[in-house]
């Protein structure tokens, strides 16, 4: 079995047949569908419009949360692992922030800027970026002494010096806390959207939970993360192909 | 001291724990020859879960919703326990008369695109005054303390929340444009409907007979008793988050107006609340449910 | 023109260097001479400017190029890319002539885990030669050569410093090394380590 | 500033003015009290017992949830890191975990399980193995192949090879996911607690907030990062230090 | 007893090694030479087994010991553990003996990133020679090192080598080292490397 795809999908498949098993077990399609059973419902809801027009609702607002999230994350994750001082001023807000209910943090951000779009990013970047940084702060810690000494003998400009010499290492750590952050953000996106949104697959998700409609809960839940997939497979593995070349080649 | 066990899962801050306290404190259940045991939860999606994974044994919906599940092929019971009582308001400088004024505005609903009295107050709008209440406004669904919060502060042109909500918006200066009580009644709608009840299972019901009635009887005394004696009032008030006496009185009163009249459900008229509601929802509301479903409600009196 | 003074280095308790003071003028070569684990690669570091955290002090011209006792090279990018990230004013054109003359024109493309030991040694030559440093500091520079290829990259190294002259101080094990590039050879001894008295007088500091 | 205990007080103290100043600004208690406002409310909580045992309940299942998910996490991460064969199979049911809403795993684990205890923290530690184990995947890609080949012809043990080779070059990884993870485990226990539990913070946060009472949020959520805090002084920071020594040395 | 047959070593498309075959004896010291980037690491590495992708056979003993062209210590482990942790039955004292044998006795606690180069390279040779090897394999072990270190190394190589008679191979730039420990020398030429003609007849396989 040397083919990447056809390992892929036969893992799928294996996917799909637990399951298969699953819901045969359970033996109540209100507790949990066959998949088959979802195949309708996911017709209609693709064909009416609806499916797509909430799942880009909340691609927009996971994406705009995911750069800003990102970009803030390994920011304050490199100043605060290479700087021990800055470090001790902001661990403790760090920890404070880390820790803080996404529930408080929401809803603070919703009742100061308003039940509005603004408000649902902000609340979900605010929620993201302390996980970021905790992760990028470890590797920025555990940064090469000798580069750094290179760096600065060769008197690298800090932009060189952060492309070519700080951001390579970090890789590890930065794609590690960007894969799982992605699932994170979606998993707050979906609180925020049904605490104050009006779209997006997290309204959808819990107006069929409050009608106990788990085939439908379903029918959204996993057409987001086939859209994950597709971006798995078609941006981020084979950027980290490309970024992991020389460990390898 | 073989009595049946009732366990009711029911929302922590819910106004029906107001009913099952006084159920419980008064020895309502023994007397009526079961014994509740009240499970408190934070949301309400807990409390289905609880039921349905069998850790409880009843818990509070409206009736559409165990129509609808009743239809997919649960075996929920219905038995009454509150009428509908909802409103929309408006802020406290609203120049808005009727729903029409609120043509461009922004209206903050805590339950959701289904919820029954946005729905009601729709038709309503298209019935008296041709006016499409969804295409003319703009809708912001968001968690019922936020929609609360938000029509105090002015954010939003109308609310409509889950009625203690409605009770502390109107104690804090709203004022209600419609009434969805008045709107039903202009539908042609009964509005002594029974929105609000328990659910049991069947399966349930049919191991203690006679259960249902037992516990409607004890949940109509319990009515009578807060109808009748304020002093019941006074016991919940601890749980009862009144701020000010205002807003105790307010709460008081609209739980006791929303209490159904004792007796058997009118089957005709909630078959022509369940149309008006699959017209409005279809199927995204009332799932299978176009009719109404046999057996739904307890043979109750 | 470097000027160094180190009055004291220490790693937590222990002493390592101890007042040693000498003067590179531009052009002119020194080597340094020492046993193992005395001090020398710590010399360099503070003279470098890495390691400051020493009492006394360093001046040095702003342009340097150095050649780490290992090769600390950029593992993620190619061989020419090691070269024209540090130098950006280097062609590409330079970049691989660079590498010719080091001895792996093929390996161009190649990531330095691809390189063998020697060969990524002489990456790092490549890199310190490519710019035109004012002030040149080698650790060790040709080790784990053989006797040919050695005998290359010293040629290479003099053809450097004749002209473009720059002050340098470079760390061997091997005397001829030191005879042969150095104009004059400073040796550490004892712990702390100082200068070796014998070695030192024209280098010494008022 | 170079006493650490003094400038963590004076961090925290700021962070304190900030809350007040942004209280100040609100100007509505309901929407954000003042830090002293809590003050009653936090005491009556704490001598009625009711605070302590609330806590006591989401720290148990915490560090359950906390200590399987990182086990199970780390084992995979270093598994499908160290194997590009595994990593091929097992990946396409990592990007779905990963991203399958909290929610549907938490109802399917009540529905299947029980709304009990396991349900709960069965739900939390499925929620969080797949974060543990991207970022320690990406950890275990990153091993010096050197080191490798010397335990491997010295014939080290696995336990050995585990224990010296491996786990201390994936310290780094695992402390990121440590830090983060608590904390995304603890507002997985959240939601878990509001969707099927009668104790613990989450409950008593989503009643309060249900009732909008922000303060008495603010008083169960800031106990909680209390306790964090605590534990980041007491036990993360000196672990780590003694673990990165080599480094600074 | 080493047994070796490399038909061919290729990364990617270019061929490295090519119809290299030889033995070691138990006690034998066999030296290789040849220059930077020929493919002597490649060949030890095949030897020693880390390095399976390549067209041939290898026979070793099960007890090896190797010592890298770079040390390859654990950097988060005390000297003292970094020599007991590769050999667990090796007693703390014993181990502190042979820190003291390679010339760094009073770094047992200390961290191998607090060495000097030359003290981790010697770090590495105490580990390579704490156990009682039946195959030791060295790639450049003495480089690094001043002359009088380099001195005390190669006395103590030998001395092991007659104590435990294991079948070594090592590789080496230094004619003079080679010719001093190596009952044989083996010299790799060209590209793809083979063994020089002269030198290997008494080596090679039928
Ligand atoms: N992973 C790799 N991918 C591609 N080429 C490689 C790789 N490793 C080594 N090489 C090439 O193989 C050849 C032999 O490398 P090797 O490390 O064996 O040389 P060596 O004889 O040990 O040299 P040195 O004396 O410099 O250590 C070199 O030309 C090198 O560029
Ligand atoms: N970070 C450190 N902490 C403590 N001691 C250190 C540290 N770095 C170096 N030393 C010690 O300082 C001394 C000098 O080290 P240095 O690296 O300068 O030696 P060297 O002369 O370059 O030796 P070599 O020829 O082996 O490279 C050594 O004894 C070493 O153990
Ligand atoms: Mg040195
Ligand atoms: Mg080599």
């Amino acid at each position: 079995m040397t083919d990447p795809r056809a390992v892929t999908a036969i893992s799928l498949v294996g996917l799909l047949a637990l399951w298969v098993v699953a819901a045969a077990l359970t033996a109540d399609p209100q507790i949990l569908p066959a998949p088959g059973a979802l195949l309708g419902p996911f017709w209609a809801e693709l064909t009416s419009g609806e499916l797509l027009y909430h799942l880009s609702q909340t691609l927009i607002r996971v994406i705009w949360a995911f750069v800003l999230a990102m970009a803030l994350g390994v920011a304050l994750g490199i100043a605060m692992g290479r700087s021990e001082r800055l470090n001790r001023w902001l661990d403790p807000w760090l920890v404070v922030f880390l820790n803080l209910p996404a529930l408080v943090l929401i809803v603070l951000c919703y009742l100061w800027i308003g039940l509005n779009e603004t408000a649902a990013i902000v609340a979900v970047t605010l929620n993201k970026v302390p996980n970021v940084t905790t992760v990028v702060r470890e590797g920025a810690r555990a940064l090469d002494p000798g580069l750094d000494a290179m760096a600065r003998v060769y008197r690298m400009p800090w932009t060189t010096r952060l492309m070519h010499v700080t951001l390579p290492q970090l890789a590890p750590f930065i794609a590690g806390a960007a894969r799982s952050g992605i699932a994170v953000i979606w998993k707050i996106v979906l609180v925020v959207e049904f605490l104050g949104r009006s779209s997006g697959v997290g309204f959808k998700i819990h107006m069929f939970f409050q009608l106990f409609d788990v085939g439908m809960v379903l029918v959204y839940a996993l057409s987001f993360i086939a859209v994950m997939l597709v971006i798995e497979w078609a941006i981020l593995q084979p950027w980290e192909r490309r970024v992991r070349r020389w460990r390898t080649a | 001291q073989d009595l049946p066990v009732i366990r009711a899962a029911v929302l922590q801050i819910g106004t029906v724990n107001w009913e099952l306290s006084t159920i419980v404190d008064n020895g309502l259940d023994e007397k009526h020859g079961f014994e509740l045991e009240v499970q408190p939860y934070a949301d309400n999606g807990a409390t289905r879960v609880a039921v349905e994974g069998g850790e409880a044994d009843m818990a509070v919906a409206d009736w559409i919703w165990v129509a609808r599940q009743r239809a997919a092929g649960k075996d929920y019971v219905y038995i009454p326990y509150s009428k509908a009582v909802g409103a929309l308001l408006v802020p406290e400088g609203s120049e808005a008369q009727s729903l029409q004024d609120l043509a461009g505005g922004k209206v903050g609903i805590a339950g959701g695109p289904l919820d029954k009295s946005w729905l009601i107050l729709r038709a309503y709008a298209s019935r008296e005054h041709e006016f499409d209440l969804a295409a003319e406004t703009e809708q912001v669904f968001g968690a019922p303390p936020l929609i609360f919060k938000s029509g105090l502060s002015g954010e939003l042109d109308g609310a409509i929340n889950f009625w203690h909500f409605l009770a502390k918006m109107k104690a804090g200066g709203m004022r209600e444009l419609v009434n969805v009580e008045e709107a039903a009644v202009a539908l042609g709608l009964d509005p002594d409907t029974p929105l609000l009840g328990y659910y049991m299972k069947e399966s349930f019901l049919s191991e203690h007979e006679g259960l249902a009635q037992q516990f409607y009887d004890a949940s109509q005394e319990a009515k009578a008793l807060l109808r009748d004696n304020p002093d019941e009032w006074d016991k919940l008030r601890p749980q009862m988050n009144a701020s000010t006496d205002a807003e105790f009185e307010a709460l008081k009163t609209d739980w006791i107006a929303g209490a159904p009249e004792r007796g058997p459900i009118d089957l005709e008229s909630m078959d022509a609340f369940l149309q008006v509601m699959n017209d409005l929802g279809g199927q995204e509301l009332v799932g299978q449910a176009t009719t109404l479903p046999d057996g739904l409600f307890a043979d109750v009196e | 023109m470097i000027r160094a003074h180190v009055r004291e280095k220490r790693f937590g308790e222990s002493r390592v260097l101890s007042n040693i003071a000498f003067e590179v003028a531009p052009g002119e070569t020194v080597a340094i001479l020492g046993p193992s684990g005395i001090g020398k690669s710590t010399l360099l570091r503070i003279v470098a400017g890495i390691d400051t955290a020493f009492d006394g002090h360093v001046e040095t011209p702003e342009r340097m190029a150095i050649v780490f006792q290992e090769p600390t090279l950029l593992p993620w990018r190619s061989c020419l890319r090691n070269l024209t990230i540090v130098h950006p004013d280097l062609s590409e054109d330079d970049a691989r002539a660079m590498l010719g003359r080091v001895g792996i024109p093929d390996k161009a493309g190649a990531f330095p885990l691809q390189l063998s030991l020697g060969q990524q040694r002489r990456l790092a030559l490549a890199r310190a030669f490519a710019g035109r440093p004012e002030m040149l500091i080698m650790d060790e520079p040709f080790v784990s050569l053989d006797p040919e290829t050695s005998e290359t990259m010293l040629a290479l190294t003099e053809r450097l410093i004749a002209e473009v002259r720059p002050a340098t101080l470079f760390v061997t094990h091997a005397r001829e090394e030191a005879e042969r590039l150095g104009s004059r050879i400073l040796e550490l001894r004892g712990t702390p380590a100082t200068l070796a008295p014998r070695l030192v007088q024209n280098g010494e500091l008022p």
